[in-house]
């Protein structure tokens, strides 16, 4: 007897959108978080934001999803550690007639209606064609990675290895590291590959905590211009060392940006409205020159 | 003397019972507090919701149970699940073979890995904590070289039924209700984990072990057996928790499992087992385990944000096992 | 101490208690075991708070909330139990608590603690290496331990419960002696002992408990030994008659044959006949302990060979002694032998469990039936077969240790120090029951350092000497004299 | 007599010296194993990086040794860890302090987390394992809210020099050898946790709590006011450690340090400390903590796939802990 419209109310009737994301702790998700923040005020819903400890926990993901769906929501906002483990609980939300927005990096399944998404192969590729454009086409360079399985660990690691391995031969990739987005751990971690590798001329890191990790590491060797340090994301620590010189440039996503689309989808389909199936929030590079234009500022968060 | 006896047993029962009674009287409690604060927690499908994301630590706690009655630990539980899990994706989906062959290996998986851990303990006379800590490490990395640092998907055309194993419901068909197996298997688990504990052989030396392990021993009893034996189950339990895990997730996900087993001991202890070993009950530990579930899911529900969900996870484990420890020393 | 209560759960230890102790005499407290004696002085000392009643010290109402408002009021205890931290040092363990610190207050002053010890253990003409680690120590020095840090309070109240029951006969004397000294200074001393003689020779007043109540306080000079015991236990006891003549040509059941271990153990040989009891005699340390571990496999000997009947048999462990129809009934009960934290049932039927199960499955009602019957045969005090074996006072507990070998019915029983710490009531049934074994062609080598009790019980003696078996004796021609010279036989 | 006395002394003294230098043999093996392996391990730098990964978990596991020689264990060394370091970044951050406050404050932060998981072992008998995880969430959750789930950057004008602390050198100006601050410090610490532990009342009862704690309690001694003081040393270690660790990163980040607890009392044990209590010494442990960064800052040089290097320290823990039960068989 219940009906259906009433369902989606939360209880100070506002219409009720959950986010789910990978994370919750990273300055990077807590960005996005302010974007999905600032649309609910726009468009007068009620979020909330949650994701699990680390990019591993799958099935927390799981486990967050499925209270979320108990809650009966207007729409879901659904950035997927594993789209194929999560299906059975998409399909659910598909059954309930809740839409599902996906957001991040994509949700690999049909149900989605619409995904706010940076196609972080794409991204990754676009930083090693800096970086071999930085060391002057070749040389040795290295990857410190954030996780080794999680979905965005896995592609920028390979979407910069691609790139680097189809379009410049001369470039040897020697080691690749994983320091859980720690930055002390990727700090001690670079500094053994910089100990083990004499020679090398440059290190990607992934993430912001495994390109402060580089950073630190370079600082505390005393390398600060023999390494081009190429990062992704922001954040106040790493916008400083591009600023400063000591990382040459990186990738940035928008966050922010990621988080006000997806709740402007969410809402929109949530009252029944047509949505482009691809929202690309786009990715940027930004570098000295360019850290204070109008075009990247938006798009950096500390 | 026939009468006081009697009176003296049914004493001893009841006191018993009250254990129990305490922690369930906590589960309701938080049960009746989170049905007051929202309407959308004591619904059918949210209830449904608690016990499935129960299923997989509550399978790990009741594992744990054996290990932690004996006075020793296990840290290993979580990445051991994982390994089993990894093993069972390997067996169906790169050496295509059917689903029963996953799952025998995945529980084989795990049992091995137990009984290495309690051949460490028990004949190396390597401390739990390190034996357990080392088994951790070991089967964290090699799930990674295993899978190739890859999930593993069962999405081979005979494995298809492979997520009705913990999602499906044989009570939908029974009776029409539609509890989850995994559900369902971890009942019928506890009750095997209990039946072992109270009605058999190795369930008293478990006991007994926990009790005085060199009195055990002088007794006669072959400790380093029945040890191994006993580790040996609890990673058949982390393999059966690896199998519903890979099974709810429809993959085996390869970096999962740190982390676990401090839950699976939390819900342990709140349950009233005591980490010095020589007492615990399963019924406890299924209470344990419960009281975690709906806590975090009642938080969740209630909106809490995240970073209090900890502090106050944090806070009912101190509470929990605190009204434990008042209740035996008026006891 | 008047109308003193205490209860645990299920047990009424002290029903309306008194005590009375004067300055510079030896007051013994004597009871069977689960009287309460134990009980009575922890309330005085602070560990147990009573439920009601009223202690007076020195005229004064007092109050003893815990163990240090009792050292603080002069009043030491020497605990039946040790109570030592094994890796710490002799030393260490004397002044814990009470260390001698240097200017800066929280440093330790380790040569002063050291030298407060040696003068310590000069007074009490005591031999031992104040940096050593207790742990290394054997159970009688422990126990010497125990008794130096008691001393070291220079209470005006000394309680000593059994602290002659670890002890070998000289160090008893030089117990003795210290006693005596305390007395003609003024100490009041407090005696516990189940050994008759003991009070007879140093005791000036005894009260006597049964069942946590009082009975009453005599003159030590005015009673008689039999009268106390009947005070005591308030029926009639064992006495024991002579032991049956065994006859010499039964069968060897166990064989040992050149047992070597470390330095404890030095070619060990002898043969146990079947039927007999055959009594293990030596000093403190003589290594008679350690013949029956290596026998049970409890540890692991360099080499030697063991016959079963003339089969020679490897034992990897106990389980293998057990399999073999050997029982083994340590000297410390808490460690060796319990698991206290279990309860009565469990604990006699732990050796026997293969008896009563199914595939796996035990059988409860057998497994209950057996507790109750060792209880009914033993005589334990206890409320139930489902008490915790940790309510049981000591002796009560070494019954149940007997009864778990009872219940596994083996044909050899290695009984070490059996009747330590053990009323003279539970003493006699206990002698009764070895000589009933015995006669019921069950073999048993008795262990013990009460050589009257060795001499009482045995048909064959062996003597042994740091490791080394230094002579054996046919019950006949065995001696106190003998016994210890032998004991003493330190050539070779 | 007096030749007897001594000569048992001096065994004593040997056997307590073999011990150490069993493990500073691994050690050793270690350092010549890699460097035979990598020309590039064996250097100035590469050295001086090893020690500066030590420094932290070192401190860590300095504080977690007088837990574990009473017998009892700290989860929550990690996270206590994160905790200081935030209280010191809101300290010189947001409330414009001086340095040195904010140092103060991080240690006495650390301290009082130890101070209350000491009275929730003391006092409400929560079991050391129990009350140190409810810690462990605890602290993980208010380093969240406190922090507003961000870092926190130590930039105002007057932090300047904060980095300074652990990444500056004193030597390089002493001496003109460059070793970092945060190296000198954890020698110094250990030196400071060694006299604590052999020279003064509270390593006394520390080791007696240890090795027989009713006892203890029946000799007089105030075993609860000691045994929280001794958790409050190793929260004000775990606040060193957050300095350090800020002071590193000059920020405050408030979601590491889960898992350090691991690898702190793996070196701990490996340093030959019983995780039953009663012995153990710093030396130990700092030989143990070594081996651990030497281990894996060698497979990094080596370049060892990450999921291999989980695998090797796994089974290492295994061997430095059965050499050292071997070894006391023997003896
Ligand atoms: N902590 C306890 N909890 C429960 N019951 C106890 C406890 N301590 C002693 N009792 C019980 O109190 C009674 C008195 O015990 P107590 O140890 O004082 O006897 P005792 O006279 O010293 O005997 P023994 O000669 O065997 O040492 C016994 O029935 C014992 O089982
Ligand atoms: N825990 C121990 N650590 C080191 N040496 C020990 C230990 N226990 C016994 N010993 C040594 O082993 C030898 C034999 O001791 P054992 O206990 O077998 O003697 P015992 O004749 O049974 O004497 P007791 O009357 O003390 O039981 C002695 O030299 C003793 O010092
Ligand atoms: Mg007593
Ligand atoms: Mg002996």
């Amino acid at each position: 007897a219940c009906n259906k419209d009433d369902k989606k109310e939360a209880s100070n009737g506002k219409m009720y959108i959950p986010l789910i994301s990978k994370g919750f702790q990273h300055q990077f998700w807590q960005a996005v978080k302010q974007g999905a923040e600032k649309a609910a005020k726009e468009f007068d819903v009620e979020i909330t934001f949650e994701g699990p400890e680390t990019e591993a926990q799958v099935d927390k993901q799981i486990e967050m999803l499925q209270a979320a769906l108990d809650k009966k929501p207007a729409a879901i906002g659904f950035a997927a550690l594993d789209s194929k483990a999560a299906t059975p609980l998409l399909e659910k939300a598909k059954a309930a007639n809740i839409p599902v927005i996906g957001f991040d990096s994509g949700v690999d399944s049909p149900i989605p209606l619409a995904t706010a998404a940076t196609n972080n192969v794409a991204a990754a590729a676009l930083a090693a064609d800096k970086m071999a454009e930085l060391i002057g086409g070749k040389g040795e360079i290295a990857l410190v990675v954030h996780d080794q399985t999680s979905r965005t660990g896995v592609d920028r690691r390979d979407g910069f290895k691609q790139r680097i391995e189809e379009k410049y031969p001369d470039i040897k990739i020697v080691d690749i590291q994983y320091g859980g987005g720690d930055h002390l751990k990727s700090t001690d971690l670079t500094k053994a590959i910089i100990q083990a590798h004499p020679n090398i001329k440059g290190i990607f890191g992934s993430n912001e905590g495994s390109a402060i990790g580089v950073v630190n590491a370079i600082t505390e060797l005393k390398k600060e211009g023999q390494i081009i340090v190429v990062g992704y994301d922001s954040g106040k620590l790493q916008t400083d060392a591009v600023r400063s010189g000591k990382m040459a440039g990186a990738i940035t996503q928008n966050p922010v940006g990621i988080g006000y689309e997806t709740v402007k989808a969410a809402v929109q389909a949530a009252k029944g409205q047509s949505i482009p199936k691809a929202i690309d929030t786009g990715f940027l590079w930004y570098d000295k020159t360019n850290i204070d234009s109008d075009e990247v500022k938006p798009n950096l968060y500390d | 003397m026939k009468v006081a006896l009697t009176s003296k047993k049914q004493i001893q029962v009841k006191s018993g019972m009250l254990q129990q009674l305490l922690a369930f009287a906590s589960l309701i409690a938080l049960v009746i507090v989170f049905t007051l604060s929202s309407e959308n927690f004591f619904r059918f499908d949210n209830i449904i919701g608690i016990l499935l994301s129960t299923a997989v630590i509550g399978v790990l706690a009741l594992g744990s149970t054996f290990v932690i009655i004996t006075g020793g630990i296990d840290l290993s539980v979580g990445t051991v699940m994982t390994f089993s899990s990894v093993m069972t994706g390997v067996i169906i989906t790169f050496w295509n073979m059917q689903i029963p062959y996953g799952i025998a290996g995945g529980i084989l998986a795990g049992a091995l890995c137990g009984l290495l851990s309690g051949l460490a303990v028990a004949k190396m006379k390597i401390p739990p904590f390190i034996a357990t800590l080392a088994m951790m490490m070991i089967t964290k990395g090699l799930s990674l070289v295993i899978s190739g640092t890859k999930p593993i998907y069962f999405d081979k055309p005979h494995a298809e039924g492979f997520t009705k194993l913990s999602l499906g419901s044989v009570t939908n068909w029974l009776i029409g209700v539609e509890i989850p197996n995994a559900v369902l298997i971890f009942f019928g688990l506890a009750i095997v984990a209990g039946l072992i504990l109270t009605k058999t052989i190795i369930g008293r030396y478990n006991f007994a072990l926990g009790s005085n392990e060199e009195a055990t021993r002088l007794s006669g009893v072959n400790v380093n057996a029945w040890k191994i034996a006993i580790y040996t189950i609890t990673g058949a339990f982390s393999g059966i928790a690896g199998i519903l895990m890979a099974s709810r997730l429809n993959s085996a996900q390869p970096a999962l499992g740190s982390g676990y087993e401090l839950e699976a001991i939390a819900a342990v202890v709140i349950g009233g087992t005591s980490l010095s070993g020589g007492q615990g009950t399963i019924l406890g530990t299924v209470i344990g385990a419960l009281i975690m579930s709906v806590l975090t899911n009642g938080l969740r529900i209630l909106s809490v944000p995240q970073e209090w969900q900890t502090v106050i996870i944090g806070l009912v484990v101190i509470g929990a096992v605190y009204s434990d420890i008042l209740r035996r020393r008026k006891a | 101490m008047e109308g003193i209560e205490k209860s645990f759960p299920g047990v009424h230890a002290l029903n309306q208690c008194r005590f009375e102790l004067r300055a510079g005499e030896v007051h013994a407290l004597v009871g069977e075991n689960g009287a309460g004696k134990s009980t009575m002085m922890k309330v005085l000392t602070g560990v147990y708070r009573k439920d009601a009643g009223r202690i007076a010290y020195k005229g004064k109402d007092i109050d003893i909330p815990n163990t240090k408002a009792a050292q603080q009021l002069g009043i030491s205890i020497i605990h039946q139990e040790l109570n030592l931290m094994p890796h710490l040092t002799v030393a260490q363990n004397i002044y814990i608590g009470r260390e001698p610190r240097r200017k800066i207050r929280f440093l330790l002053d380790e040569k002063a603690l050291e030298e407060q010890t040696r003068a310590l253990f000069k007074k009490m003409n005591l031999d031992m290496d104040p940096r050593a680690k207790v742990a290394d120590l054997t159970v009688a020095k422990q126990q010497m331990v125990e008794i130096a840090k008691a001393l070291s309070f220079n209470s005006e109240v000394l309680i000593m419960d059994e602290p002659t029951a670890a002890l070998t006969s000289s160090e008893i004397e030089e117990l003795f002696r210290i006693i005596e000294q305390l007395k003609a200074s003024g100490v009041g001393i407090v005696y516990i002992s189940h050994r008759m003689d003991e009070l007879k020779r140093i005791t000036d007043r005894i009260t006597v408990m049964r069942d946590g109540c009082y009975i009453d306080t005599v003159d030590t000079g005015e009673v008689s030994v039999e009268r106390i015991i009947s005070m005591m236990v308030g029926r009639e006891i064992y006495h024991s008659v002579e032991p049956m003549a065994r006859d010499d040509s039964e069968e060897t059941v166990l064989e040992v044959r050149d047992l070597n271990r470390g330095r404890t153990l030095r070619g060990v040989s002898f043969e146990l006949k079947k039927g007999e009891i055959l009594g293990f005699a030596g000093l403190m340390g003589a290594g008679r302990t350690e013949v029956a571990r290596a026998i049970f496999g409890a540890d692991a000997i360099d080499s030697g060979e063991i016959l079963i009947r003339g089969k020679p048999v490897r034992i990897r462990g106990p389980h293998d002694a057990v399999r073999q129809g050997i029982g083994y009934l340590s000297e410390d009960r808490k460690r060796y032998g319990l698991l206290v934290e279990m309860d009565v049932k469990t604990n006699v039927t732990i050796a026997t469990y293969e008896k009563f199960n199914r595939v796996g499955w035990m059988n409860r009602d057998r497994i209950e039936r057996s507790g109750e019957k060792i209880v009914d045969q033993l005589k334990v005090k206890t409320p139930g077969v489902h008490q915790k074996v940790k309510f049981l006072s000591g002796g009560n507990q070494q019954k149940i240790v007997i009864g778990k070998w009872l219940t596994k019915d083996s044909d050899i029983l290695i009984f070490d120090e059996p009747t330590r710490g053990i009323d003279v009531g539970a003493k006699g049934e206990i002698y009764k029951l070895l000589e009933e074994l015995a006669e019921r062609g069950k073999s048993i080598i008795m262990i013990s350092s009460e050589l009257p009790e060795i001499l009482r019980m045995s048909h064959r003696v062996i003597v042994m000497c740091e490791g080394r078996i230094t002579g054996q004796l046919l019950r006949e021609e065995a001696d106190q004299e003998k016994i210890m010279k032998l004991a003493t036989d330190r050539t070779g």
